[in-house]
């Protein structure tokens, strides 16, 4: 036991790796074996990041479980990895969100072993960004996770697989570019990867000069670099193209992680490495970050509404969603360091407020595409026209189902995604008050894309089309479901548990 | 010229005629047999050099074991080949030659004048000594152990190459 | 009073001998007789070697042994290869055995 | 147990019910609807008794029960939810959960339990039932006790947050029972059906709920709580808020609030122009209509107005000018209860007049509260709830008679439509008597029904504070009694007009003793109200202790308002509109009935005026052009095609193409420069090894050979080496 305390984090991020190794050692055509090998496997990192959680939760705050290993001495980099307030919640939510989209994967037949392989290598990379505390690590692990995801997309996707899976990888590599360029510029400036040492010699640095460029010239173009990575990730408008297709094209499993937990890696970038690395920058394009956030959320919202394929509907809907969380994080840019009016306490509620909707989004999101690839299962169309409706007839359980995780995503008060809207919205108002009364707007559309949504599947007569196809969900899916229906509610009723721990970092980021 | 080296040219002849013998006769049967011939002059010779116990297991081994599984084997695989048929290959000349030559420069090192004489020490303990090296672990009980391991992995690696496969 | 070049050479020649076999017979089992030729040349220098250079000392016997065992293991995986290609192709010539080739 | 730990339990079994039958009673009828009462009960039972603590408590207001938790953090402190009861709360507490109550029971009787499941509704068709028990019977009593735990969490909230949660919560249960029947289709295209009618009233009243939304964070920005004790109740934080000028010059913080706030009402309680939606919600079951347009729904929008007060009117005293919030809660208020009053005179479905005359009462307490007229506003919140909850579910019980007829003689007509009906006094007695008790409580027929009393304050006050307001509300008086007694007589008077009105039947006890309930409160619950200085009334019950109403809600406000002074003129005009518009409305309708096939007696003499008030002044066809279609532009074809994919894709597809072509330029140039010298190398390896391949024989024997050969060699070169004849 003492073992597992003391590399909890390493265990958390390498235990996926490990049963990734032992899936390997399954004959291929042991599909049944393979695919609970991999399921129970997957509960046992999920086991230990609510152990993390919950240690986590019941102590201080900052950067904890820290390890710390020689890694890459020659450089300067090693082995860094720990956890604090904003990245805890999201290896919780990684953990949580992994075997259940492993459940949702079991009605693949199609190459089982490597798929189920490739997303345990995807979630050690995605665990593995949440808990780096080394820049070259995080770069790592970054990248780690592009690659099985590029395969989940273009081997199980659907028809227009090759093109989307194409654009998602070109597209994020663009971003990964500047990334690395801008890791290498603050290693050479500095000597050294390590993230925690950098929050306090990096922001400081402005004497030295490297070839002759000058250090503020040096520091505005990392800190482009590295948006432009954050920002394709996340994705900002006008970067968020390549999300449609990839959600749309994926395998329900795979869209569900990508808009679970992926999207959350360019948002975690900026609180981790934009805000405190570069507090003078942020503060001064905050509000060109904040446009872009409400150009998402409004966009986002008429694109959705504007969809005849489900899929592609909740796609853009985490465009919608995901400018909520780049709007909070705007605004504890732009009030970094500065106390008028206010300013402090309505950052610290934005900042919460924007890593709460990451958490949020990733069990909405993670459910919606669920519920659509139940539906496209069966129905083997996602077009809302030819589902014509009237499903719920035949499918009560899949109803109820549905509904509830539209509200989720509606931002019902009661259930979770209310919680944080309504906080990044009070955070934002006061800082960013004509950008956030746009957004409104946007508020406004997220209900009428989930309505237009539920009416075009579940409402209407008795559709004589999907009679004798089964459209009902089955325990398995029930059980997929369930787990984020409950902390839907759990959150939604009683947020304090998560918002608090969260709370405590962002007020540390803050200073 | 001593007695021992009479005895000495007496059991070398024996023993390089009956090798001949093996090379070159075209009955195989014929052919093994020299071969126990040469094997068991070998082991006069063994015992001319107070090497009692490689003779007893030159005997055993080589002529006991070896020599009756080749007798087993040419008997097997006599039905394909007729005694009466070419039992040197196209390239015999050329092999002649080689051993010649190979012969004849070894031979011209040998006869060199640099060989120490014959000591006389106690060669009777020679048994005991050789058991306590092979068994001791100063000695040399790990290559005993491979030794062993190697010959049953070959016996193993017979079997399975040789038994009869349905 | 034998000098040890006499069995030295005898050694040789017994080698050249099986070497000769080894090289120009085409039955397979005559090969393997020249190769058993070959490794008593071996061990007859062996043993001379320990007799005259140290024979206090055992580990020119030893090695025999070891030779021995490394003959045993030869001569029985060697006819079992020969057993296990007769039976496949019905031939002991060596000469057919040419799957190897380019 | 402590009251405040009481106040808690208030909404917790209405969601337990909801759970409890959504998760394990969802296939036993019978259970389904026990288990939705008895928690209902047991809620009742505790609001009754919290109610009852309340008014036995002296000093109740000054002092008022309270209690909360941490909820959200928030920085340094954190947002607390919690509960409490002030005399306001005590109020509400003793209508909604009687009314919601009611209700229960009444759609045991309306959705046929315990008569048979028609073959055609054995699988869910989402269709109303043909004639039987309601297939989906389970699920409406699931949404409907959510419902009720809305209202009654937005009741016992103390701030203003959780009341925004079971405002919302309320919008999704008033979406799902709207669109209960969702599988209904109608033979005329035109015609709204109910699933359309959930996303308009879903859609309109976010549109209202987004700014209340903003009203929520501005002011909690300004105040750092959202706690009612902490800002309505605090005169210092109600002044700073006053006097601070916010974003909009011209406005103050509280004014802006106030604001945006009641734009959540005008969406919540369907005001001009947000009350497109509440005529159409009538596509749900007829309790669901009682339980949105009497309990619940839009009570709330008003109740939040009533609650929100203090700051609406931060700022401003008996007599002054009027602050901009409670300006535009005057005239939007007084116009709407015109505007809707009109359009009730010419509705033919016996629902949507109610519909429309719930608008134009609801307009009638926002006109009250914007011209400071706080007790008369919750007064007619409080007697409105009980008469419309009345005349809602006597409709229903009206239609369900008539769907009775209906599935007796076979006849192909719309069993909601006034003009099929007629004489139903004869065949359902208990039904008339209530209605009627409802249609005289609703017009203000004087002295003995609660609706007059109510009424007659509003009149009273908005005489003395703003006369165009007064008027307009005169006007709509007098309408809505015309409209009511036409409702009456053209449902319950004269002779039947189709067969289905003639086979018409009472229904059942579980349907008419909801009913017999609410009309008691439909009388007797104007005599607390009733003002102290009336004549020979007010004094009488006075000294009976009864009408304490002002006093008691009165102690919710810090500054207790003080009661008009009797003014005989807004009484005559009270008493002349109500019983004025009755005997108008019975000229025109009950004293020469219509006959069937007869049209409107109005439509002749009216001409186009009638057209438009039918359709509702075109405001759906206008919405739909001006907003909706639009809407669907701009999702469809602007930001997706348009945006999205032309431009920001082609932009990339175009920066691929580019790529592409490099690509295809460095390709050429690498085969030349690069690629080529490498394969020359690699063909004369190729070379070598083919010509050497033939020492590869294959013969162990010549290997051998070979190597022996090399052997010998190398030997014969050592040896010369060895005896030096080479150096």
């Amino acid at each position: 036991m003492n073992f597992v305390a003391e590399h909890l984090v390493s265990l958390v991020v390498f235990t996926p790796l490990i049963g990734m190794v032992l899936i390997g050692l399954i004959p291929s055509d042991q599909k049944s074996a393979i695919k609970w090998a991999a399921f129970l496997w997957s509960l046992v990192p999920a086991g230990l990041s609510i152990y993390l959680w919950l240690a986590y939760a019941a102590g201080g705050v900052g950067f904890r479980f820290v390890e710390q290993a020689v890694w890459y001495a020659p450089i300067g980099a090693s082995y860094h990895v720990g956890v604090d307030g904003i990245s805890v919640p999201m290896i919780l939510l990684t953990g949580i969100l992994t075997p259940l989209a492993l459940l949702a994967s079991f009605s693949i037949q199609d190459r089982i072993k490597p798929y189920m392989m490739l997303f345990l290598m995807l979630e050690t990379g995605m665990f593995g960004v949440f808990a780096s505390l080394d820049l070259l690590l995080f770069f790592l692990f970054w990248e780690i996770g592009l690659v099985p995801m590029y395969f989940l997309i273009n081997q199980w996707g659907s028809a227009n697989r090759r093109y989307a899976s194409f654009k998602f990888f070109v597209y994020t590599m663009a971003g990964s570019l500047g990334l690395l360029l801008s890791i290498q510029l603050i290693g050479l400036s500095t000597g050294t990867f390590d993230i925690v040492r950098l929050f306090n010699i990096w922001p400081g640095l402005d004497k030295e000069l490297i070839a002759g460029v000058p250090m503020p010239t040096i520091k505005t173009v990392s800190f482009f670099a590295f948006c432009l990575a954050f920002a394709i990730k996340v994705p900002m408008w006008p970067f968020h193209t390549w999300l449609p297709d990839a959600h749309t094209e994926a395998p329900t499993a795979g869209s569900m992680i990508l808009a679970g937990v992926l999207l959350k890696l360019g948002a975690y970038g900026f609180l981790r490495l934009v805000l405190p690395l570069f507090p003078e920058q942020a503060a001064a394009y905050a509000p060109a970050l904040a446009f872009l956030a409400m150009l998402a959320i409004v966009f986002g919202a008429f694109a959705a509404f504007g969809q005849t394929d489900f899929k592609r509907l909740v796609a853009y809907s985490s465009v919608n969603h995901m400018g909520f969380v780049v709007l909070g994080i705007a605004v504890v840019a732009r009030a970094y360091g500065v106390d008028a009016e206010g300013w402090r306490q309505s950052a610290a509620i934005a900042g919460t407020g924007a890593v709460l909707q990451m958490f949020n989004h990733g069990l909405s999101a993670a459910a919606m595409f669920f519920l659509v690839g139940v539906v496209y299962e069966r129905a083997h169309t996602r077009d809302l026209n030819e589902l014509g409706g009237g499903i719920w007839q035949y499918a009560p359980v899949y109803g109820a189902v549905m509904l509830f995780c539209s509200m989720s995503s509606l931002g019902l008060p009661g259930l979770n995604g209310f919680v944080s809207e309504f906080a990044v919205v009070r955070g934002s108002w006061p800082v960013f008050t004509t950008v956030t009364a746009i957004g409104m707007l946007g508020l406004l559309f997220t209900g009428a894309y989930i309505l237009k949504g539920i009416q075009k599947v579940l409402h209407g007569p008795r559709n004589p089309k999907w009679a004798g196809h089964g459209m009902e969900m089955n325990a398995r899916e029930i059980v997929t479901v369930a787990p984020l229906m409950a902390l839907m509610l759990v959150i939604g009723v009683w947020p304090w548990w998560l918002a608090d721990v969260i709370n405590k970092a962002v007020v540390s980021l803050l200073g | 010229m001593s007695i021992s080296q009479i005895l000495f040219l007496i059991v070398g002849a024996v023993t390089l005629i009956s090798a001949v013998l093996v090379v070159t006769m075209r009955n195989l049967v014929h052919a093994a047999l020299c071969l126990i011939a040469t094997l068991f002059s070998i082991a006069v010779l063994f015992v001319l050099l107070d090497a009692g116990f490689m003779a007893a297991v030159q005997v055993v081994l080589y002529i006991g074991a070896i020599a009756i599984l080749i007798i087993f084997a040419v008997m097997l695989t006599r039905r394909v080949m007729a005694d009466g048929s070419e039992q040197t290959n196209s390239q015999w000349p050329l092999g002649l030659a080689i051993a010649a030559a190979a012969l004849a420069s070894v031979a011209a090192l040998l006869n060199a004048p640099v060989w120490p004489a014959l000591p006389s020490v106690d060669t009777s303990l020679s048994i005991s000594a050789l058991g306590k090296a092979l068994a001791s672990p100063d000695g040399y009980v790990v290559p005993f152990q491979i030794a062993s391991v190697l010959l049953t992995v070959a016996l193993v690696g017979a079997i399975a190459v040789a038994g009869e496969k349905k | 009073m034998v000098p040890l070049n006499w069995y030295l050479t005898l050694a040789a020649a017994l080698f050249c001998i099986g070497l000769y076999g080894v090289l120009s017979r085409r039955n397979a089992v005559a090969i393997l007789m020249g190769v058993e030729l070959m490794m008593n040349a071996v061990i007859i220098n062996l043993v001379a070697f320990w007799r005259y250079l140290q024979p206090t000392n055992i580990n020119g016997q030893v090695f025999a042994v070891i030779v021995f065992a490394v003959a045993a293991a030869e001569a029985s995986v060697g006819l079992a290869l020969i057993i296990s290609i007769y039976r496949r192709r019905n031939s002991v010539i060596a000469d057919e055995m040419n799957l190897m080739k380019w | 147990m402590p009251i405040e730990t009481l106040i808690w339990l208030i909404p917790v079994p209405p969601l337990l019910s909801f759970f409890l039958i959504w998760l394990f009673a969802n296939r036993n009828k019978a259970l389904s609807h026990t288990i939705a009462i008895v928690l209902m009960a047991i809620s009742w039972i505790i609001s009754l008794y919290v109610f009852l603590t309340a008014i036995t408590t002296e000093h109740f207001g000054a002092e008022v029960f309270g209690h909360s938790v941490p909820w959200l953090p928030t920085g340094d402190g954190a947002l607390n939810m919690g509960v409490m009861v002030d005399p306001l709360t005590a109020g509400m507490l003793f209508f909604v959960p009687l009314t919601c109550l009611l209700i229960f029971i009444y759609s045991v009787g309306y959705h046929n339990f315990g008569g048979r499941l028609d073959p055609h509704d054995v699988h869910s068709t989402g269709s109303p039932a043909h004639n039987g028990v309601e297939p989906m019977y389970s699920r409406f009593f699931a949404f409907l006790s959510l419902f009720a735990f809305g209202m009654l969490l937005l009741v016992v909230a103390d701030n203003l947050l959780m009341m925004f949660v079971g405002w919302e919560i309320m919008g999704l249960c008033s979406y799902l029972l709207i669109g209960f029947w969702h599988g209904r289709n109608y033979d005329d295209p035109k015609k709204i059906t109910p699933r359309q009618a959930a996303v308009k009233a879903f859609m309109t009243t976010r549109v209202g709920d987004v700014f209340m939304m903003l009203g929520i964070v501005y002011l909690y920005f300004h105040t750092g709580t959202l706690s009612f004790r902490e800002i309505l109740y605090n005169e210092d934080v109600l002044h700073h808020l006053a006097e601070t000028p916010s974003y909009i010059v011209g406005l103050s913080v509280a004014a802006m609030v106030g604001l945006l706030l009641f734009a959540g009402t005008v969406g919540k309680s369907a005001q001009f122009p947000l009350h497109v939606w509440l005529p159409d919600a009538m596509e749900g079951p007829t309790p669901v209509s009682a339980m949105i347009h009497a309990a619940t729904m839009v009570s709330a929008g008003v109740y939040a107005m009533v609650r929100m007060f203090p700051l609406m009117s931060a700022g401003w005293h008996h007599g002054e000018a009027l602050t901009p919030p409670m300006m535009a809660m005057g005239f939007i208020g007084a116009f709407t209860a015109l505007f809707a009053s009109t359009i009730a005179v010419a509705q033919r479905d016996v629902k949507k007049v109610l519909a429309y005359s719930t608008i134009s009462q609801l307009g009638y307490m926002i006109a009250a509260l914007g011209i400071g007229a706080y007790i008369a506003a919750a007064f007619h919140l409080i007697t409105h709830a009980f008469f419309k909850a009345l005349l809602f579910l006597g409709s229903g019980s009206v239609i369900h008679g008539v769907e009775h007829g209906v599935h007796h003689t076979h006849e192909h007509i719309d069993p909601q439509d006034m003009f099929n009906m007629g004489a139903l006094r004869k065949k359902m007695p208990i039904t008339f008597w209530t209605f009627l008790i409802g249609g005289f409580a609703l017009s203000g027929f004087p002295f003995v029904t609660a609706g007059f009393w109510s009424k007659d304050e509003i009149l009273a006050d908005a005489f003395v504070a703003n006369q165009l307001v007064f008027w307009v509300l005169v006007i709509s008086a007098f309408l809505t009694a015309f409209y009511t007694m036409r409702q009456i007589a053209l449902t319950f008077l004269g002779e039947p007009r189709t067969h289905s009105a003639e086979h018409a039947q009472e229904t059942a006890w579980t349907m008419t003793t909801p009913l017999v309930i609410l009309s008691f409160f439909a009388i007797f619950a104007g005599f607390v109200g009733v003002p102290e200085h009336f004549p020979a009334l007010g004094e009488l019950f006075h000294n009976l202790n009864v009408n304490r109403f002002h006093e008691f809600i009165g102690g919710t406000l810090i500054e207790h308002p003080e009661a008009v002074e009797f003014n005989v003129f807004p009484l005559l005009a009270s008493i002349v509109v109500g019983v004025g518009g009755l005997t108008l409305g019975w000229l025109v309708y009950g004293w020469k009935p219509l006959k069937a096939g007869q049209p409107d007696p109005l439509a002749k003499p009216l001409g186009p005026i009638y057209t438009l008030l039918e359709n509702k002044y075109y405001f759906d066809e206008l919405y739909d052009f001006i907003f909706v279609r639009p809407a669907r532009w701009i999702s469809e074809v602007l930001v997706y095609q348009v945006m999205d994919k032309n431009i920001i894709d082609g932009f990339l597809h175009g920066v691929a193409r580019v790529a592409v072509a490099i690509g295809i330029f460095f390709k050429g140039a690498e085969k030349v420069i690069i690629n080529d010298p490498p394969d020359r190398l690699a063909d004369f390896t190729q070379w070598l090894g083919r010509s050497f391949r033939v020492i590869q024989t294959g013969r162990i024997q010549s290997y051998l050979l070979i190597v022996m050969l090399v052997a010998v060699a190398f030997g014969g070169v050592y040896y010369l080496m060895l005896s030096g004849l080479v150096k």
